[in-house]
């Protein structure tokens, strides 16, 4: 019995490989190429004909999975699964691993164009958020029930996050006032390290006090920080070229080496 | 740590979670291979360091043999000089450290907490990463053979410059120091942990001064473990660095101190001789009385002694230095305290023989080893003494004269005793008696094969053969007792192979004997109060101890005129080893995984740093899932003490029930 | 620390094909991410050919380790689908074994991949040819890598306890992608390895 | 370390209760509800739209006289900015548009409790977001699809870092897409076969097939732009000197019959608003169904890329192209004889239904428009017709989605918009699309080129021109209308039934706004494509 959704995807793989037969014999194919993927004779415009091909392929693999599972119908996965109906989601936690790893994912774009430093640090962010999210996942269908699954999440993620966390956190706050130091003029930076620690003091004192942080103000650093990574990609590539001697040179060497690659080649 | 006290309430009709912590839920015995490599039951954990050990046993007894044939006749070309040194290396080392020393440790997680009256050792887990650590160091050593250009070829005692790069340019040291790193691990985890059990496990009324010897043998020997280790550790790491790592603290161009090696060697060395030789004596002092029908003689004497072994045997170490220039004074100071040493060791002995003195002598297998021990010992013993004169030990030293005197202490002393504790013990661990006839051949052959090796050795020490040498010419008078020596080996191996025979005959034989009860020898200690083979949970109910040698008591009363009178039979007093529902600690897989990382480190040290990462993964991953790791059981706030049943029995009331009928409620 | 694990509810259960229909149409557009290289590649070839230049120096592309790849990815086919029918037995061991031995497949792949690009000696700026073949064996590397660390945190759930007889989407989908990129190989093997 | 201290009697029940919702920034970064998420997709949508309508004007404004108007500073700029406009408006408006919209309703209207893979999701939504961003942020300093004069240095960075951007939002796009497709096929509630499914929903899995398989192929050349600007041979862009072929080989995005696709939806969207406005059912579902599959099907992309190889002489593509029309053309009658069939609306028509017959007809007009252009003796590939069509599909899809989001506002944003004020828009937005349209074809008709800055050659051209900034402002107008609208309903909302429309399909009922996890209890067992209606007279709205 073919399903709706066999239907569809298979009407898709006749129409793309008849489209593409026929576009292969109207530019150009010759002999029975467009009929053999090109075993005998020229199949014409080869972009078009793969691309139509290869569509055909893709939705003839979609048709063949949805067929065989009954379109997915809940009636079908209640069969299959032996019960008499299942709800068609389990409740699933909100994450901040999908926006930090959308914001990851831009530090990898940005740091293709803009250096390896930004894309590895994507990188990074995209393989924490890998894990963390998997482990996420892991925990929401751990066991039926929702605390012990939060339990069991902290239990094995824990020990991981804080000590990062905590490190990444002093990083940062060590990096960022080394940078206000060293930009700041001899008694500046003095100014600064009082007022840094005040404001230190003062969030300690802030969170001994209020030790459940509003979860509006989480969200709002978590923003930030984003935002920081992106921008401080794009400071790095704007002002980072003059610091940064190794810049200039790496393109220089890739250069070089092309060139060299290129002499071998062409002899 | 129990956090949820109660199981959660469940509505009705759900399901459990099967495993919500994947493989970090604590698996279930079930009866197949994985038991083994899963336990942490310290009966099986002692199974397999025995086991383990006879195989290193016969692997460095094939090194001994090597060797003798070698030196059967003069000038042989059997095995080249180097070959030559790496087995006699791997000889030694494998005989002390994996042989004797597990050995030792065999009968220590066997027995202590069947002595004390405990369900276990303090730290479950830790005994089978002992364990796992152990044989992964013990593996890894082996490995050099195969992977490291030949096994070290420096001597047991590795003395630099010899262990250096330029002596010694194969990996064979690289894998003798780190394969002892990681045993070293493995002894010092396990020292720690034997300690606490002696010192917090013990049945409530077993004072320490009412602990069978043995057990006050053996946690001295994890007090000289736990105090001689690091300081090997350190040298080992020393050396490691300098061959590994360019470092030059064995170099003494570059101003190391020479003597550095040999000072942190014998620091460690001496004690290890103790570490081997206290654990025989605790065994010979538990089977000594047993077949004497007497108490021991002076059992805060034997104590005492022992423990006095213990502290003075930190200070004797440079006696095993005496030509190497460290002058007069310190030669004279060791030489005194090499010689007052002997005084708790003769003490000993003395007490033995007063045991047996007007006892009802009963010469059973075990009896016989042990009364072989003593006089074996007691030549090993006084052939030292000869070497505590520092004029004397200068003619001897490195001669054949030493290879023989620490043959008869070890062998003689050690592995004689050893074999005392195993015909013994046997029916208590395996459910069977090993045959008696056999056994007493078994010994004749052994003591025979033994006084014939090693016997003459003195001899060609005290004509000055030197020790280490690969072959000898003719000519010097050293033919006839190499030769004899060689003959008196093939006998000792014989009789080893016997004693496998032994084993494998009598297991077969064993189900159309009578079973051996809980007693067979009736004998005085704890762990003869329970059925045999030891049940899974070892007591029904843990005893009260009210008197040293407990179990006697329970047995035989003394009367006002002094008779003694039998008031109950073994069997009517033994624990029935029926009790269900006794909480036991979990199963884990994680001290085999965290053990199975540390060669991988080793081999990333000499071969290829990512492998460290590997191993270091693996390692440390074994730790992470060891530490969350649940207690799975919902009634786990410890182990081992009481009895809990378990939540989901509904009968669990059987467990008090079936308990209460034993002896504890008519004694207790 | 919950003292107990084995009291806790059973996870409810999930819509079996979810993942697995998500992971279909994933796998779609990875395959014809790759067939728009391809494509390009091909066309960009033909052309080439049509204008009589050389594509590839003689001899520079060898069959031999791009046929082990192929055969690696066919033992890999198996063992992908024996972790999903152990996991579908409950055989965890089994299942962990077979995991872990596809990912060794993939590095193997990987491994051989690698030494076939340093062996060409091509450069991204040589000539069309090299360039496209970079390009080519570039976006199949990306597409191996994610096939593979979808498998690894596949099995981390698993190593975890997810997964089972009841619940074994999540290993069908890894080994549905894992097909999906042996399939980009098989196309890529034929279209650059054996008709150079 | 305490992990769990609540009595065990709470912690059982808090496992069935839905998850709180917190409100504010930390729902928008971690929501796991698909109405949440719709919503970061619908907003941003919004402002995306604002701001290609705009760019919109500008350019247009600027193609009056390159010569004496110079908006953006050189012809450069003026290419980069016409290039951002027609990425923006597919990739960053159109679609977005619809997939935010079927985030929201098409996990209700399927009777699901959530969309698949929420967290997906989420990550889709905002890498749209920060894909949008980077890619305008790169264009506007100096990136873009190439560059007319074939500028270098600096500009390459910027140029790498738009195509990494357009690339971001496609992954994104095909990631929610993929999304939503699963909810449609495996998440549907209990009788819901996958014949009885919304035409919305039917369209987005439609949609979203054509999606998952056209834009990867933009991916792949994307890929081999990134890889060839950074130092590969050179042989499409003749690096360093990037120039047009950039967005030469990107073009087909934009052109017949990719372009199709960003407006398949439009057929659902229509589909789900008439029959409700008719208050009978669609005259015939299934054939509706059929109708939107094909128009998918002739959607489908990629294979014709003139960059390779101009092959748009060929058969096949005129077939694809005049072959469009119909189902369009067959989808509008089915819709029309629904209205027919049932109660036609008297008075004023509610602004849904213009916005989804207004699409219709400038998809229809699109594929017209399209089925002129690809007929060979006409000419008209590479003049201003390609714009002319682009533009009618562009405008179509926003006032689809535009209508769709009129009519689902209860569901999206737990309001009613304004009806009167979604009328006038609409209705502007219609006429500045045909305006748009009609004008550039017009003046392709004349042969004034497409592309580049250049005068027409003849007078009707330079009117049409003109005109067709008319129009750009026109469209404009009426963004600013349906935007100022939608602002003002959250100034001051209007009261929402749960049902105001009398729908036919589950979205309608659940609580407006919807409550997490939709429905207070499972839907009924679904007995046919308007669930809704197949309920006793006087029970209306399924929940409590």
């Amino acid at each position: 019995m073919f399903t709706t959704g066999f239907k569809f995807f298979f009407g898709l793989t006749i129409a793309l490989t008849i489209g593409a037969v026929a576009y292969g014999y109207s530019t150009g194919g010759e002999h029975v190429g467009p009929v053999t993927l090109g075993w005998k004779g020229g199949v014409g415009d080869h972009v078009g004909y793969l691309v139509l091909i290869g569509g055909a392929f893709a939705s003839a693999c979609f048709a063949g999975i949805i067929v065989a599972f009954r379109d997915a119908d809940p009636a079908a996965q209640s069969h299959y699964m032996g019960v008499e109906a299942i709800a068609p989601t389990t409740p699933v936690t909100g994450s901040f691993w999908p926006v930090i790893g959308a914001f990851g994912g831009a530090a990898m774009v940005l740091g293709l164009v803009l250096g390896s430093a930004v894309f590895v640090l994507g990188l990074v962010i995209c393989s924490l958020v890998a894990i963390e999210w998997t482990m996420d996942a892991w925990a929401d269908r751990a066991t039926g029930d929702a605390e012990a699954n939060k339990a069991l999440r902290d239990r094995i993620m824990a020990p991981f996050e804080i000590p990062v966390a905590g490190a990444l956190g002093v990083a940062v706050m060590a990096l960022a006032a080394s940078r206000i130091f060293l930009n700041a003029t001899k008694l500046g930076a003095v100014v600064w390290a009082g007022l840094i620690a005040v404001i230190i003091f003062g969030l300690g004192i802030l969170y001994a006090a209020r030790p459940k942080m509003n979860k509006n103000v989480i969200a709002g650093l978590v923003l930030a920080v984003g935002v920081a990574v992106i921008a401080g990609g794009i400071v790095t590539a704007v002002d980072g070229q003059r610091d940064f001697e190794h810049h200039g040179d790496d393109h220089g060497e890739e250069h070089g080496e092309d060139h060299s690659e290129e002499g071998e080649a062409s002899e | 740590m129990a956090i949820i006290e109660e199981p959660l309430a469940l509505t009705s009709g759900e399901q459990h979670a099967e495993r919500p912590l994947g493989v970090l839920t604590r698996p279930q015995a079930n009866g197949s291979w994985k038991d083994w490599v899963s336990t942490v039951d310290h009966k099986k954990i002692g199974i397999m360091y025995g086991v383990a050990a006879m195989f290193f046993f016969l692997l460095g007894g094939l090194e001994a043999l090597l060797i003798r044939t070698q030196l059967a006749f003069p000038e042989s070309g059997f095995l080249s000089a180097d070959v030559y040194n790496q087995i006699f290396t791997m000889h030694g080392v494998t005989m002390i450290f994996l042989f004797v020393m597990p050995s030792a440790a065999a009968f220590a997680n066997y027995l202590i907490p069947l002595q004390i009256g405990a369900r276990d050792v303090a730290f479950p887990r830790l005994n089978a990463l002992s364990f796992w650590v152990w044989l992964s160091g013990a593996i890894f050593l082996n490995t050099s053979w195969i992977v490291g250009g030949g096994g070290a070829d420096c001597g047991w005692f590795c003395y630099s410059p010899n262990s250096g790069i330029t002596f010694s340019p194969t990996n064979g040291v690289d894998f003798y120091v780190i394969g002892l790193l990681i045993t070293g691990i493995a002894s010092l985890v396990s020292a720690v942990n034997l300690a606490v059990t002696c010192l917090n496990m013990r049945a409530p009324g077993m004072s320490l001064f009412r602990m069978p010897v043995l057990t006050w043998m053996l946690l001295v020997t994890q007090f000289l473990l736990a105090f001689a280790l690091p300081v090997i550790t350190v040298a080992l790491l020393l050396l490691l660095f300098d061959r590994q790592f360019d470092s030059q603290f064995f170099d003494p161009e570059a101003g190391a101190d020479p003597l550095l090696w040999q000072h942190l060697f014998w620091i460690f060395g001496h004690p290890e001789v103790y570490i081997i030789i206290l654990p025989s004596f605790g065994i010979i002092s538990e089977v000594i009385p047993a077949f004497s029908r007497k108490p021991i003689f002076g059992y805060s004497f034997m104590v005492f002694s022992g423990i006095a072994i213990g502290f003075m045997g930190w200070g004797v170490w440079a006696h095993h230095m005496f030509v190497s220039g460290i002058g007069p004074i310190s030669v004279f100071a060791f030489s005194m305290a090499t010689m007052f040493i002997a005084v708790p060791t003769g003490v000993k002995i003395l007490n033995w023989l007063a045991t047996m003195w007007g006892g009802k002598l009963n010469f059973s297998t075990a009896m016989l080893f042990a009364v072989g021990t003593v006089t074996m010992f007691t030549i090993g013993g006084l052939s030292g003494v000869t070497h505590s004169l520092a004029p004397a030990d200068t003619q001897q030293t490195d001669t054949y004269y030493i290879v023989a005197h620490f043959h008869y202490v070890i062998f003689g002393g050690g592995v004689l005793g050893l074999f005392a504790g195993v015909y013994f013990w046997w029916p208590k661990v395996f459910g069977h008696l090993l045959d008696e006839r056999r056994g007493k051949i078994h010994f004749w052959t052994m003591l025979i094969g033994f006084n014939l090796t090693f016997g003459p050795m003195h001899v060609l020490g005290l004509q000055g053969m030197s020790r280490r040498i690969n072959t000898y010419s003719s000519g010097f008078g050293f033919e006839f007792w190499n030769l004899v020596a060689t003959i008196g080996s093939y006998i000792l191996g014989a009789s080893v192979l016997f004693f496998l025979w032994n084993v494998y005959k009598s297991k077969k034989e064993a189900p159309n004997l009578p079973a051996p009860g809980p007693d067979p020898w009736d004998a005085r200690s704890l762990e003869w109060s329970i059925p045999s083979p030891t049940p899974e949970h070892n007591f029904d109910e843990i005893p009260v101890v009210e008197s040293q040698d407990d179990w006697w008591f329970r047995k035989y009363n003394i009367e006002d005129d002094g008779s003694v009178v039998r008031i109950s039979s073994a069997e009517d007093a033994a624990q029935k080893g029926d009790a269900v529902g006794v909480h036991l600690p979990s199963p884990s897989f994680w001290p085999l995984v965290l053990a199975i990382g540390l060669p991988l480190i080793g081999y990333g040290v000499i071969f290829n740093l990512w492998l460290c990462v590997v191993g270091g993964l693996l390692t440390g991953g074994a730790i992470y899932a060891w530490v969350l790791e649940p207690v799975d059981d919902p009634d786990a706030d410890g182990h081992g003490h009481d009895d809990h049943h378990d939540g989901d029995d509904p009968d669990g009331e059987l467990a008090t029930v079936g308990a209460a009928g034993d002896h504890t409620e008519g004694e207790g | 620390m919950t003292a107990t694990t084995t009291q806790l509810a059973a996870p409810a259960i999930r819509r079996p094909r979810t993942v697995l229909v998500g992971t279909m149409f994933a796998s779609g557009a990875a395959l014809m991410t790759y067939f728009g290289v391809l494509a390009v590649y091909v066309s960009e070839r033909a052309d080439a050919r049509d204008a009589g230049e050389e594509w590839f120096p003689e001899g520079v592309i060898e069959l031999g380790p791009s046929g082990w790849i192929f055969w690696t990815l066919v033992l890999a086919a198996f063992t992908v689908q024996w972790a999903v029918q152990a996991i579908r037995n409950d055989d965890r061991p089994n299942a962990y074994i077979a995991l872990a031995l596809t990912g060794m497949f993939g590095a193997a792949v990987f491994n051989q991949l690698w030494f076939i690009i340093n062996d060409t000696g091509f450069a991204l700026a040589g000539t069309q040819g090299q360039f496209l073949f970079f390009v080519m064996t570039g976006t199949y590397i990306v597409f191996l890598i994610g096939a593979v660390v979808f498998l690894a945190l596949t099995t981390m759930r698993a190593l975890f306890g997810q997964f089972g007889p009841s619940q074994d989407d999540g290993v069908a989908a890894a080994a549905m992608f894992w097909h999906a990129v042996s399939v980009m190989y098989w196309v890529t093997w034929i279209a650059i390895f054996v008709t150079k | 370390m305490t992990m769990t201290e609540s009595p065990p009697s709470e912690a059982a029940e808090s496992s069935a209760a839905p998850l709180p919702a917190v409100g504010g920034l930390y729902d928008w970064l971690t929501t796991s509800d698909h109405k949440a998420i719709g919503r970061i997709w619908l907003r941003f949508g919004a402002l995306s739209l604002l701001f290609f309508s705009v760019i919109g004007v500008l350019i247009s404004f600027e193609r009056l006289d390159a010569d004496a108007i110079d908006v953006f500073g050189g012809v450069n700029s003026y290419f980069q900015m016409w290039s951002l406009y027609r990425f923006g408006i597919v990739l960053m408006v159109a679609i977005p548009l619809f997939v935010g919209l079927a985030t929201v309703i098409t996990p209700m209207q399927v009777g699901s409790t959530n969309i698949a893979f929420p967290r997906a999701a989420l990550a889709a939504a905002w890498g749209y977001v920060l894909g949008s961003l980077i890619t305008v942020i790169s264009v506007l300093s100096g990136g873009g699809w190439g560059a007319l004069d074939g500028v270098s240095g600096d500009e390459a960075d910027a140029i790498r870092l738009t195509l990494l951007g357009t690339g971001m939002v496609m992954v994104s796009i095909i990631l929610g897409t993929i999304c939503v497709a699963t909810t449609v096929v495996s998440l549907r509630t209990s009788g819901m076969g996958l014949t009885k499914v919304p035409l919305f929903a039917w369209s987005m899995l439609v949609a979203g097939s054509v999606w998952v398989l056209t834009l990867p192929v933009a991916i792949a050349n994307i890929a081999i732009l990134y890889i060839d600007l950074s130092g590969g041979a050179g042989l499409f862009v003749g690096a360093p000197n990037p120039s047009f072929d950039v967005y030469a080989q990107l073009a087909w995005i934009l052109d017949q019959p990719a372009v199709y696709a960003a407006a398949v939806p439009v057929l659902g969207v229509a589909g789900s608003i008439i029959p409700v406005v008719a208050k009978g059912r669609q005259v015939s579902h299934e054939a509706m169904m059929i109708l939107i599959g094909l128009a998918g099907l002739l959607a489908i992309g990629g294979w014709s890329q003139p960059f390779f190889g101009d092959e748009r002489d060929t058969l096949v593509y005129i077939a694809f192209g005049v072959a469009a029309l119909v189902p369009v053309l067959a989808s509008l009658g089915g819709n029309g004889a629904t209205l027919v069939a049932g109660e036609a609306p008297v008075g004023i028509p509610p602004a849904h239904m213009v916005g989804a017959l207004g699409s219709m007809l400038l998809f229809l007009a699109a594929t017209a428009a399209g089925a002129l252009r690809v007929i060979d003796p006409l000419d008209l590939i590479g003049t201003t017709a390609d714009t002319g069509v682009l533009n009618l599909v562009a405008v179509a899809a926003i006032l689809g989605a535009l209508g769709g989001w009129w009519f689902w506002a209860p569901k999206t944003d737990g309001r009613l918009f304004s009806g009167i004020q979604g009328l006038g828009a609409m209705t502007v937005l219609l006429l500045g699309g045909v305006l748009l349209g009609a004008t550039d074809m017009i003046a392709g008709f004349v042969d004034t080129p497409d592309v580049l800055l250049a005068s027409a050659d003849d007078s009707l051209g330079d009117a049409m021109i003109v005109l067709s900034m008319v129009g750009s402002i026109v469209v404009l107008l009426g963004v600013l209308g349906a935007l100022g609208a939608i602002a003002l309903a959250y100034v001051k909302p209007g009261e929402a039934d749960d049902d105001p429309w009398g729908g036919h399909t589950l979205e309608w009922a659940t609580a407006t706004p919807p409550p997490a996890g939709n429905f207070a209890e499972p839907p009924a067992r679904v007995r046919s494509e308007a669930p809704l209606l197949d309920e006793t007279p006087g029970d209306e709205g399924g929940e409590s």
